[in-house]
């Protein structure tokens, strides 16, 4: 990276520039870089889910089959398509945003806050199917194949993780909501919508870890 | 390393529909019986469908080597821990 | 770099600077300034420390006879662990980086702040948060785990306050990624112009070092204490046997953050070390690049030595090997750090105030630490000193005589830059020179009883054993004063002692081209560097 | 013990080997230190402020050549070193881990806090083993509850004992005598208290303490009797119509599984098959045997290992 050749003496004039920095161009690169460190702990975050979850299935392969089975499959479907056009929504938002279309920005913010509602509606209804066939784990499992104890730990895993993405999609909802607010109110502008850029990465990696959390959890030998 | 190239509408559109494909595929390769292969072959999946995701709709594509050494590095922690811990359980 | 632009500075900093600028509970708890959020954080853990030294002092009395006379062995098990919490989390961590690094990462790169200031506040209050839950869990009753949480005693089998304390630590570990990330953005984008890479004082290498460690090894910690609670509270999980669960995925997945936090813990102190070296030896630091490629690879190679934690717990003897192997390999930046330092002695105009003294015991210190970490590392030699007193003695040297020597050794060295006064020096020479006298007696008898093979984390012992421990406390009573005499002095000096100039060492380094104190943006004007770091000469001699 | 200990006892066929590498490390870290604290002393009292030390230095390109030099000698010395070290504490540590084929098998199971030894003989002990000198002994340990470690400072050995799983400890004692034994895995309360004494006594006195706890049924009956109490003899039994694996001369023999892999019939094996008996289903047989989980305890689970182990060894070959 290099270094600048000058800087103003002190404090800039521009207020939509905090006064740490010397101008909107290292105020932008600052936050995407802190995003982004901030993106690799969240990967690191799942990443013991990851790390427990292999090393359990390697030992018990056949009772993580046997749960993967049990796990609604159509709904999961649908799920990952609905995050899938969530995270095109929220690009098109930022497309937006960078080109000034406020309309059409808080549109998009609208929709992706939409779909991402509607994963966590069809999370609830998957859940209480689960719920449902007795397959909560310490609540109320039940399960009549071999390796019932394993089985169980399959699903523990299994709530463990949706779980846990659940809240991230919850938070990222939580999030676009407020800048769509913001959007409404003009804040943003070509030469200022970071924070429309950096609720988009998040989002975008919330997809990115379900893309995993998917198959792991709802394909194992499905044959 | 935020003068990046803006990216069409169409091409996220593109993007979208291929993943969705990928999706498609994934799924239906979980009902055909591979044996030890169709774990590979949905991680694998999830790992182009996650690229395009980063590549296109994070920007990493046109992003600055730093963003893109940072996005890889979150994953190759994940690698680090599951191979060496996995070494020890294969081979106890 | 420019002595008259300092000498015009001498006066205005009596007037105003980061202190002066309001003076009341809300200017303190709302401040954004990186300065005195440093400041927050060296009161806090202060606080931290003195909870944690008190355990530590109660376990050293406890242990003059073989049976626990003093406390009963319930409540042994929950000092230790408390001693091992508050220490390692709430004091050693946040300890250097979060004040000196938060103080000094802005300042000797030329800034006017760190990237985030929100952020910034936002992470101690979080600290705070966090300790307020252990120092409850402390208070409800106390937990009895150990630092390390193992399970299945922390989730089946212990009837402690563990989730109390594994959401303290949990909290306190956003602190630590969110500081992290604002080091790591802050040394990337706000150099000032001129500041290359190589041209960084090693101080701040260490804290670019020690925020990529904490930014990738916490989120680990952090998602394996919240499986470790939730199991706990459900009664199903992952680690637990009962129902196959592995028992030693928890410590794979407990070391892979542990052992990189060694070094969030003695790498700081390296980076203080290596200033104080270079300003009171009037070198350049040799080997800059060395140097500086040494912590880099220290904090890369940390993540790749975890296993050498396990190599009696069951874990297979062919990981044992490689992990053993990767450990030797890391020690090898570690060796050239403490040669290098020797090194930057040769022919220099060597004097010895305190820092100098505090810097140069870290070096002594360091290398015992290092050096016997190598027997550890050694597969055949660690199966006699895994969880022995061995181990005990070697990690103090690490952290303690480590990481406090460096964090006492930084705290004097910019003491007068911090508070605009002067410590005394004589009560602090002599500290210096108590703690390192009371640090050895204390821990040196500890390698000793552990190649005997005394336990860790046992309140009662057979007989045989007690001489050593008897010295162990006596020199634990000597290095007690050695951590309350600064306490003493330092507060002493914030109002009766000297008023410091801005350049009091004759010091190389950004930091102190402004006024002590500094004003709070740092810079009156935007300093530009022209010159490598530590360009000493041997003409000038620091002050005092 | 009057005196000030410095060192353990060397009591087994290991301490020797273990005190070589850690004087060894004595000797290297005590040069080390010693050439550095040397060096430092040296320099601070040569080059202090002031002193008439000549200071000169070479130009600064001859300067950086030099020191590029040294940093590569003291980058490779140190490397070349731990390798060497690292090659001999590995083989150190590998003839701690082999146990010899002709050790004497003890089992231990540890729980909340105490030591259960159980002898084949089916002589039983709490907190005090009872070994032969001069003889390989392998423990086979588990735990019931927690972690533990059960570690002989004197015989330089040391092994995590886990719930849910089998690992085990060899050692050869040399010297009749007693020693501690100590927990050294935290594991709760009483920790400290979960301590014992090894007695190591000559092959003939210990044949005689045998001989005196002998009265009881040995631990292969009483397992035999465990085997038949809950009808494993109704499937594997040579009468069963079921078809079950026979377990004569099972054991320390490689069976194939259903998946086509190899695994050595040990201790572990066996007791994976009784607690989880779908997991490696043997090739050629139906995954049909229920769990014992829940219905059997760890001492019972070693007694019935002793039994099968009792059963004939490898060399005899039976048709599955």
């Amino acid at each position: 990276m290099p270094t600048r050749a000058r800087r103003p003496p002190m404090a800039n004039g521009d207020t939509a520039v905090a006064p740490q920095f010397d101008d909107a161009e290292q105020q932008r690169t600052a936050s995407n870089l802190g995003i982004w460190i901030f993106l690799a702990t969240e990967i690191l975050f799942f990443g013991v889910l990851f790390a427990a979850y292999a090393i359990t299935r390697v030992r018990f392969p056949e009772a993580f089959a046997a749960g993967s089975r049990l796990t609604n499959l159509p709904l999961a479907g649908t799920n990952t398509a609905v995050l899938l056009t969530s995270s095109l929504t929220m690009a098109l938002g930022v497309h937006a945003a960078r080109h000034g279309a406020r309309r059409a920005l808080v549109g998009w913010l609208g929709l992706t806050v939409a779909l991402g509602c509607a994963f966590l509606a069809i999370k609830a209804v998957e859940y209480r199917f689960d719920y449902l066939e007795h397959l909560v784990p310490s609540l109320d499992f039940r399960y009549a194949g071999p390796q019932a104890d394993q089985v169980e730990l399959f699903f523990y895993l299994y709530f463990f993780i949706t779980g846990v993405h659940a809240l991230h999609v919850l938070i990222g909802i939580g999030c676009i909501a407020t800048i769509a607010v913001m959007a409404s109110r003009n804040v943003f502008s070509p030469a200022y919508f970071t924070p429309v850029d950096v609720t988009g990465l998040y989002w975008h990696l919330v997809d990115v870890i379900w893309l995993f959390v998917f198959p792991i959890l709802y394909l194992i030998s499905r044959s | 390393m935020t003068n990046r190239a803006d990216t069409r509408p169409m091409v996220y559109i593109l993007v979208w529909l291929v993943l969705l494909a990928l999706l498609v595929v994934t799924v239906g390769s979980a009902y055909l019986s591979l044996g030890w292969a169709n774990t590979p072959l949905n991680l694998a999946i999830s790992v182009t469908q996650a690229a395009l995701v980063m590549l296109f709709s994070m920007h990493l594509r046109s992003a600055h080597p730093l963003m893109k050494i940072i996005a890889v590095i979150g994953f190759f922690g994940i690698a680090l821990l599951i191979t060496l811990s996995l070494f020890d359980v294969l081979t106890r | 770099m420019n002595s008259a632009a300092i000498a015009s500075h001498e006066n205005y900093a009596s007037h105003e600077n980061y202190l002066s600028s309001g003076w009341n509970w809300r200017s303190w708890l709302t401040t954004l300034d990186h300065k005195r959020i440093a400041i927050l954080y060296v009161v806090t853990i202060t606080l931290l420390f003195g909870i944690g030294g008190a355990a530590a002092a109660m376990i050293r009395l406890d242990l003059l006879t073989p049976h626990s006379q003093l406390v009963s062995i319930e409540t042994y098990n929950k000092l230790f662990t408390m001693h091992g919490v508050i220490m390692v989390w709430f004091f050693l961590i946040p300890s250097i980086p979060a004040t000196l690094g938060n103080f000094l990462v802005p300042m000797m790169i030329g800034a006017r702040d760190l990237a985030f200031p929100r952020l910034n506040l936002a992470s101690w209050y979080l600290f705070v948060g966090g300790a307020l839950f252990t120092i409850y869990a402390l208070l409800a009753g106390g937990v009895d785990t150990g630092w390390t949480f193992y399970a299945p005693y922390s989730t089946t089998f212990s009837s402690s306050h563990v989730f109390a304390a594994a959401t303290g630590v949990f909290i306190a570990g956003f602190s630590s990624i969110l500081t992290g990330l604002n080091f790591v953005v802050t040394i990337h984008e706000m150099r000032a112009p001129g500041m290359t890479w190589f041209r960084l004082p090693l101080f701040i290498w260490s804290m670019y070092a020690t925020s990529l460690i904490l930014v990738l090894a916490t989120p680990v910690l952090a998602m394996t204490l919240m499986l470790m609670a939730i199991e706990r509270t459900f009664g199903i999980g992952v680690f637990d046997p009962a129902l196959g669960g592995d028992p030693l995925l928890f410590q794979h997945l407990f070391w892979f953050y542990s052992h990189p936090a060694v070094y969030i813990m003695v790498v700081p102190a390296m980076g203080v070390a290596s200033e104080i070296v270079c300003c009171f030896s009037r070198n350049p630091v040799f080997g800059y690049r060395f140097m500086a490629y040494a912590i880099l690879a220290i904090a890369a190679f940390g993540f790749l030595v975890w296993g050498h934690h396990m190599f009696v717990s069951g874990q297979s003897a062919y990981a044992g090997t490689v992990f053993s192997l990767l450990t030797f390999l890391v020690s090898v930046p570690s060796a050239i750090k403490v040669f290098n330092w020797t090194a930057t002695l040769y022919k220099g105009q060597i004097t010895f105030q305190a820092p100098m003294l505090y810097a140069l015991g870290f070096v002594g210190l360091f290398t015992i630490g290092g050096l016997t970490g190598l027997f550890l590392a050694s597969l055949g030699l660690d199966v006699q000193l895994h969880d022995t007193y061995f181990v005990v003695a070697h990690f103090h040297y690490v952290m303690v005589g480590g990481a406090v020597m460096g964090f006492f050794g930084g705290i004097h060295f910019w003491w007068p830059k911090i508070t605009g006064r002067m410590y005394p020096e004589g009560w602090a020479r002599f500290t210096a020179i108590l703690t390192f006298i009371g640090f050895n007696l204390t821990f040196f008898p500890q390698f000793i009883l552990g190649y005997l093979g005394m336990p860790r984390r046992y309140p009662e012992y057979p007989p045989e054993f007690q001489v050593w421990n008897v010295l162990s406390s006596a020199g634990a009573s000597l290095l007690a004063f050695g951590y309350v005499l600064p306490l003493i002095y330092l507060l002493w000096s914030l109002r009766y002692g000297a008023r410091a100039p801005a350049n009091p060492w004759n010091a190389k380094g950004l930091e102190w081209e402004t006024p002590s104190p500094p004003p709070t943006e740092n810079f009156h004007t935007t300093p530009v560097v022209t010159e490598e770091a530590y360009a000493y000469s041997r003409a000038q001699a620091p002050h005092g | 013990m009057d005196s000030v200990p410095f060192f353990p006892d060397r009591a087994s066929t290991m301490a020797g080997q273990v005190d070589n590498l850690y004087f060894a490390w004595l000797v290297l870290s005590g040069v080390v230190a010693l050439a550095v604290a040397v060096l430092m002393v040296w320099f601070a009292i040569r080059y202090r402020q002031g002193s008439a030390a000549k200071r000169t230095l070479a130009d600064a390109a001859e300067r950086e050549k030099k020191m590029r030099r040294i940093e590569i000698i003291w980058t490779v010395v140190p490397l070349v070193l731990f390798i060497a070290m690292f090659v001999w504490s590995a083989r150190v540590y590998y003839q701690s881990v082999t146990v010899p084929k002709d050790a004497l098998p003890i089992y231990v199971v540890a729980k909340q806090w105490m030591w259960h030894a159980e002898h084949p003989g089916g002589e039983r002990e709490i907190d005090e083993l009872h070994v032969p000198a001069d003889r390989p002994v392998e423990l086979v340990m588990t735990s019931q509850d927690v972690i533990h470690s059960l570690s002989i400072p004197d015989f330089r050995v040391k092994q995590d004992v886990l719930p849910g799983r089998y690992t085990t400890l060899w050692f050869t004692a040399n010297r009749p005598g007693e020693y501690h034994l100590f927990c050294t895995q935290y594991c709760g309360a009483a920790h400290s208290h979960m301590v014992g004494r090894v007695v190591v006594m000559e092959p003939a006195a210990f044949q005689g303490w045998l001989s005196a706890h002998a009265n009881v049924p040995t631990m292969a009956a009483r397992g035999a009797q465990r085997y038949r109490q809950l009808g494993c003899s109704g499937c594997h039994g040579a009468q069963a119509t079921v078809h079950a694996p026979r377990l004569e001369g099972l054991f320390g023999r490689p069976v194939q599984l259903h998946d086509g892999r190899f695994v050595l019939a040990d201790e572990r094996f066996i007791r994976d098959a009784v607690l989880l008996p779908t997991q490696d289903v043997p090739a050629g047989y139906e995954a049909n045997m229920p769990s014992y989980r829940g219905q059997i305890g760890e001492e019972e689970l070693l007694e019935i290992i002793e039994y099968i182990k009792s059963l004939g060894n490898a060399t005899q070959e039976v048709a599955p």
